[in-house]
């Protein structure tokens, strides 16, 4: 343990080198969940990476394309942000769903995705928000979207010395927004027990033209949910057609128990939350 | 395996510090600088006792690593009192009898001056919300509330 | 004479009788009137604290159970804070 | 009483700790250190319940850095009890709990402990040690511990019975107390009304924020100095003496600030390795819990099973009721069966009753107390029922307490009449509350509930010297967890007439100050309390005996009033002489001036308290929030209003928690599946409401000023507030805890 160091890159070139040289490094963001890890005997590093002090990894670009947000980027910047925030509401919110403000100063969207919980706050937004996800390693840089990074539980596509770079979201279309809720037991702090996110387009009658729904921690990994989708598609996102995509979402669901909560209720609680995030889109999307 | 020698400032004074490469911030301002008003509860991240400032940023000093600390500005509770006056958080915690143990207190003073310093006007559900993740377990933070509300209204007044 | 209140949970050792007058100076003498009267008793009442007239005392060896006194003996309660 | 007028009682001064407190200076449990100091680390049982086959420590003995390694060997198992006023404590289980001696009783169960020049270092060698185990089946519940078959934890496990009663061969059960009166059975046939209900709490933890930490210095003489974060220094020194076999005056024991207890830091876990450590290294050595570790090896208090049957005419009376409650004790036994018995119906007058408890072992962490321990439980079961009465016979759940509720002279259910309580008046101020009556919205729902607790009594000793200033210092025993320090220091200034700033309150060592129990069952400001008083009124006496030496009378002749001497008949041409002038001439007229006084207390008054919980429930999760809520409590006397608020909304709230999200969740072997502050839910910041609060004063007339306990009873009610009102939004009565939303959907959906 007394003999693990610490690298702090200053370019992307020295990180990606570095991590070839040490296979057994731990790539450190905001070491919100890294660093619980190690402490808990879960992770034993050779090295640490600090990814912080790389320009690429810790920027947010906005342009006529869309958003770079770089992975090291921590989630108090991004919620203060108020464009990201008013182009991307309901990623914002589940940015700012993760942990306390100390957390907060911390976390980044790259450690969220790398950690690849199940239960992660960000990653069912930026799957409705076609999120891509920005990699680079030994054989240059590749982007897969952000409903392939994650394979499971604590797994991702990378593959070995390659690193997450960035998040690219495109700009939305006139008339759509996004939302994300999630159910957690106490008002603040926990890990959510079920989530949802939805995007969805209205056209000039209000009616839905297009729509992403994606459940959290009711599957290996967030889900992308097309049956919840074509539920809202076509119709004017009403009481029907929520039912419907609630009833998606939750038949979508694949839940276990845990400490954290039952199956039954998880699946259960996915199509509540579908509803009630759907509302929030459209009635964000009416106002654009 | 030497040691790694960081260079850093706390409460606005330079300071240097050894540490471990695994070693946390926390670790190293209690054991290698004796600044033990950073309390640990937890260690995981959930309790905000260990609430520092960071180049402006609030984070909890036991998941940062004590390296990561060069070069950056570093607040901690040791630095919140000027040299002749009790901040008006400080102040405001005494008056509402506001801690009971006190060892939650250093946590919850750090993270209520970052917060009312991003946001003079808090409500009292923004204070909640922005505290949410210090934990008391002595007062049921109704007297926590309160004080940073006063305070709230005395940082606001002194800046006029 | 004071009146002794004996608790149900000591039946074993009284018989089921639930009170009982007793001339005695202080708890210790009272406590050793009673194991005469009910052989075995007096462990248990050491474990036990002592209300006496609505007080309730742990160390109440030498407290003084004068004419008319109420004397029951409680068990024993450990507190937080 | 009622009648006295105070200066500085009853006013709401700045604590004397507290500037260092809210500037990091103070120092707790974990924040000291020594020179050459080493770090200890706790190697843990992975199992619930092993044999422990064998123990080789011989490749961590020889790893550079390490200075000392202790298996249970090293811990001696003393078949004696240490006397603590309220509860004896165990030494032999106290022994086998610091380190599992033949078996590991729950998993985190210490089996040995590791000194090192670091902690790394510890921790690498406390991984080299290898422990052989025979894996038993664990228990895990008071159905498994009582199952035919059951596995057994102890082999000479008896259950002592009062009354006696016939154990048939190995138990898990390990004390049975009855309480009865009347006839239970007519009681019932009386009745028009019978509720019967059981109810479940899971194990919870007091949560304080500070872990247990600590660290022992041994000198070549065998004397120890231990600085510990702990609520009775005297405790922890007598349990290291009785374990070790050590004088208790080679044991000196000076209590840090202390980061929270609640009842948790009564009981040794660490101190006693840390001596034998620093004794085998010859260096000061220091042991610190981790968060997990403190919630797998402290003392949480018990889960319980607690069936509930109460019966009452068609007016509210109560006829009777017939209880039965099972407390789970952890590893040892020892649970506050007795207590939770005790406790249980003491709020009402109910002519026909019986009540059996019980003390059952299983394989968790052994329990401590916490805040009123055993009757948060019992107060869900009866509580619960109440509102289910008033429901039934369609009368509010306030008026059908105040036709029962207990008044002066009604005897207890444990015996002894009551003195002067304020039951009653707490409940005429709660149904008088702007909020009993105030709207509530649709999502919306209102519960109250009672509580009762003992408050102790006990040993405590104060000592208050005389500056020549006029200034005063104040030595005591009992660590300050919640403003005691400054509470004293008041009645120091109430009694000699000077301000409270002028008083200098400390928390002596166990060498500085008299021997006093335990800094908890809310005996600080009563027990304690009345030392000081009683300690400061011997100064005032030696003073009125320094101004009749001046005036040259007799002593008693002199008076006092308002901080000064007052001249007899005799001497009617004198000024009165103040305490400001009368202490520089101290060593003039006879030498300093030290005050003491030792006292051990009957029980204080018992407490009553009110709760009143608004509760707002999303139907389609089933998350619940607290939305406003209201404690009303009768306290005796409040010496400081701002610290007993601060007793009645913390108790309050650690209740919510309780009540709503906190348990320990365990797999099937035996391990805790949450031990961090992450998955063990207390509440945060922005779950809570102002939480208001309602001091009603019925003066105890065992204290002085009238003080009797505040700080248990608040957490007795939150419980049965929190779940009644559940029922009131939803229709449904929850009898199992915590009401986290997956239960409460899954209730909602049963109930359709």
């Amino acid at each position: 343990m007394s003999t693990i160091r610490y690298e702090a890159p200053t370019t992307l070139d020295q990180a990606v080198r570095l991590f070839s040289a040490n296979p057994n490094a731990s790539l450190l963001a905001g070491g919100t969940d890294l660093l619980v890890q190690f402490r808990a005997g879960l992770t034993q590093p050779s090295t640490f990476i600090d990814l912080k002090r790389i320009p690429d990894l810790t920027g947010i670009t906005l342009d006529g394309s869309g958003l770079r947000l770089g992975a090291a980027v921590p989630a108090w910047d991004i919620c203060r942000h108020q464009d990201v925030k008013r182009l991307w509401p309901g990623f914002v919110d589940a940015v700012g769903l993760i942990g306390s403000a100390q957390i907060q100063g911390r976390a980044t969207v790259g450690g969220n995705l790398c950690n690849a919980s199940p239960a992660a706050d960000t990653i069912a937004a930026l799957i409705v928000d076609r999120g891509q996800c920005v990699i680079v390693g030994p054989d240059g840089e590749r982007t897969v979207t952000v409903e392939e990074f994650c394979a499971g539980p604590g797994l991702t596509v990378l593959r070995p010395g390659e690193l997450l770079v960035a998040v690219r979201l495109p700009r939305p279309a006139p008339r759509t927004a996004d939302a994300y809720l999630r159910l957690i037991p106490r008002s603040e702090m926990d890990i959510a027990v079920a989530g949802a996110a939805v995007s969805l387009t209205l056209d000039a009658r209000g009616v839905c033209s297009a729509a992403r729904v994606a459940i959290a921690a009711v599957a290996p990994k967030a889900l992308l949910v097309a049956a919840a989708a074509e539920a809202l598609v076509g119709s004017s996102v009403d009481e029907q057609a929520l039912d419907r995509a609630a009833a998606a979402s939750s038949s979508a669901a694949r839940p276990i128990d845990d400490k954290r909560g039952t199956a039954a209720y998880r699946r259960t609680v996915a199509g509540v939350l579908t509803r009630r995030a759907a509302t929030i889109a459209a009635a964000r999307a009416k106002d654009r | 395996m030497s040691r790694i020698h960081v260079h850093t400032a706390i409460n606005g004074e330079p300071a240097e510090f050894l540490c471990d490469g695994h070693q946390t911030l926390l670790g190293a301002l209690r054991d290698e600088l004796g600044l033990t008003g950073t309390k640990e509860g937890c260690a995981t991240g959930d309790c905000g006792a260990c609430s520092v400032i960071v180049d402006g940023r609030l984070v909890p000093a036991c998941l940062v690593l004590a390296a990561e600390a060069e070069g950056r500005e570093i607040g901690t509770i040791e630095g919140v009192a000027t040299d002749d006056a009790l901040h008006p958080l400080q102040k405001q915690f005494l008056e509402h009898a506001a801690l009971q143990c006190g060892v939650c207190t250093p946590g919850f003073i750090v993270a209520a001056r970052a917060l009312l310093e991003a946001n003079p006007n808090a409500t009292e559900e923004e204070i909640r919300l922005g505290l949410a993740g210090n934990l008391c377990r002595c007062t049921g933070y109704d007297k926590i509330v309160r004080a940073v509300m006063d305070a709230a209204v005395e940082m606001r007044n002194a800046v006029r | 004479m004071a009146i002794v209140y004996l608790p149900h949970a000591l039946n074993a050792y009284t018989g089921g009788r639930s009170e009982v007058a007793i001339d005695a100076p202080r708890v210790l003498e009272l406590r050793a009137a009673l194991e005469r009267r009910f052989p075995g008793i007096q462990a248990e009442l050491e474990q036990m604290a002592v209300a006496i007239d609505g007080q309730i005392h742990h160390d109440a060896d030498y407290e003084r159970v004068e004419q008319r006194t109420e004397v029951h003996f409680v068990p024993r309660v450990a507190g937080g804070a | 009483m009622s009648e006295q007028t105070f200066t500085t009682v009853g006013t709401r001064p700045i604590r004397h700790d507290g500037v260092d407190k809210v500037t990091g200076r103070a120092n707790y449990g974990a924040d000291i250190s020594l020179p050459r100091m080493l770090h200890g680390v706790v190697l843990r049982s992975p199992h619930a319940h092993a044999r422990i086959l064998s123990i080789d420590t011989t490749r961590a003995r020889s790893m550079p850095g390490v200075k000392a390694v202790v298996t249970g060997r090293d811990i001696p198992l003393v078949q004696a009890k240490l006397a603590m006023g309220e509860a004896a404590l165990d030494l032999r289980d106290m022994g086998d709990n610091l380190l599992a001696h033949d078996k590991a009783l729950y998993h985190g169960h210490a089996v040995a402990a590791v000194a090192a020049t670091s902690l790394d270092v510890a921790d690498q060698a406390a991984r080299q040690i290898v422990v052989t185990y025979e894996v038993l089946r664990p228990v895990l519940s008071i159905e498994q511990a009582t199952a035919r078959n059951a596995p057994i934890l102890h082999e000479g496990l008896k259950t002592i019975g009062r009354p006696t009663i016939e154990t048939k061969g190995p138990t898990n059960i390990a004390g049975k107390l009855e309480l009865k009166l009347g006839d239970v059975e007519r009681g019932f046939t009386e009745a028009d009304v019978v509720i019967e209900r059981e109810f479940r709490t899971p194990t919870v933890h007091q949560g304080y924020i500070e872990p247990h930490a600590c660290v022992a210095q041994t000198g070549e003489d065998g004397r120890a100095t231990v600085w510990t974060t702990t609520q009775g220094p005297f405790v922890v020194r007598d349990a290291c003496a009785g374990i070790l076999g050590m004088d208790a005056a080679r044991i000196k024991v000076i209590p840090t600030e202390i980061g929270g207890g609640f009842g948790g830091k009564i009981p040794v876990y660490l101190e006693p390795l840390a001596i034998v450590l620093s004794r085998k290294a010859q260096r000061p050595v220091k042991l610190v819990m981790s968060r997990e570790d403190d919630f797998r090896a402290s003392g949480p208090t018990s889960a319980t099973v607690i069936r509930m049957k109460l019966g009452a005419k068609r007016d509210g009376t109560l006829t009777a009721a017939s209880t039965s409650l099972w407390y789970e004790a952890g590893a040892y036994k020892g649970s506050p069966f007795g207590a939770g018995a005790m406790c249980v119906l003491a709020c009402y007058r109910i002519p026909n009753f019986f009540i059996e408890s019980y003390d059952v072992v299983v394989n968790k962490p052994k329990v401590a107390a916490y805040r009123a321990p055993g009757s948060p439980m019992a107060a869900f079961a009866i509580e619960s029922v109440m509102d289910e009465l008033a429901e039934t016979l369609a009368v509010d759940p306030i008026a059908i307490r105040l036709k029962n509720a207990v008044v002066e002279g009604d005897r207890a259910p444990y015996g002894p009449s009551y003195g002067p309580i304020g039951l009653k008046q707490v409940l005429v101020a709660a149904a008088a509350h702007p909020h009993w009556k105030a709207p509530l919205a649709d999502s919306q729902g209102r519960g109250v509930a009672c509580g009762f607790w003992f408050n102790a009594g006990m040993s405590s000793s104060a000592t208050v010297t005389l500056n020549a200033d006029g200034s005063a210092s104040l030595v005591t025993g009992n660590p300050d967890i919640g403003g005691t320090r400054v509470a004293q220091a008041m009645m120091v200034a109430e009694e000699l007439g000077i301000e409270v700033d002028r008083v200098r309150p400390c928390v002596g060592d166990t060498d500085s100050a008299g021997f006093t129990d335990v800094t908890g069952g809310s005996r600080v400001c009563y027990a304690t309390g009345a030392a000081v008083i009683q300690a400061a009124r011997d100064v005032k006496d030696q003073l009125r005996a320094r101004a009749a030496k001046i005036w040259d009378v007799q002593p008693d002749a002199v008076g006092w009033n308002n901080g000064c001497a007052l001249p007899p008949g005799a001497a009617a041409d004198r000024q009165p002489l103040s305490l400001t002038e009368l202490a520089p001439q101290m060593a003039k007229t006879g030498g300093p001036i030290v005050g003491r006084a030792a006292v051990n207390l009957p029980m204080a008054g018992p407490g009553f308290a009110i709760h009143i919980c608004d509760l707002e429930v999303d139907r389609g999760t089933g998350k619940s929030k607290v939305v406003r809520y209201t404690a009303l409590q009768d306290v005796g006397r409040a010496v400081h209003p701002g610290f007993v608020e601060g007793q009645m909304q913390g108790g309050a709230a650690q209740g919510i928690g309780w009540a709503l999200n906190e348990e320990y969740i365990f797999d099937e072997n035996g391990v805790m599946e949450n031990a961090g502050f992450l998955d063990y839910r207390m509440p945060v910041t922005s779950d809570l409401p102002m939480i208001d609060t309602v001091i009603v004063e019925v003066a105890n007339p065992l204290h002085p000023y009238g003080v009797r306990g505040v700080g248990e009873v608040p957490i007795v009610p939150p419980l049965a507030a929190v779940a009644n009102a559940m029922h009131a939004v939803t229709g449904v009565r929850f009898t199992r805890l915590p009401l986290s939303p997956p239960r409460v959907l899954e209730g909602l959906v049963a109930a359709g």
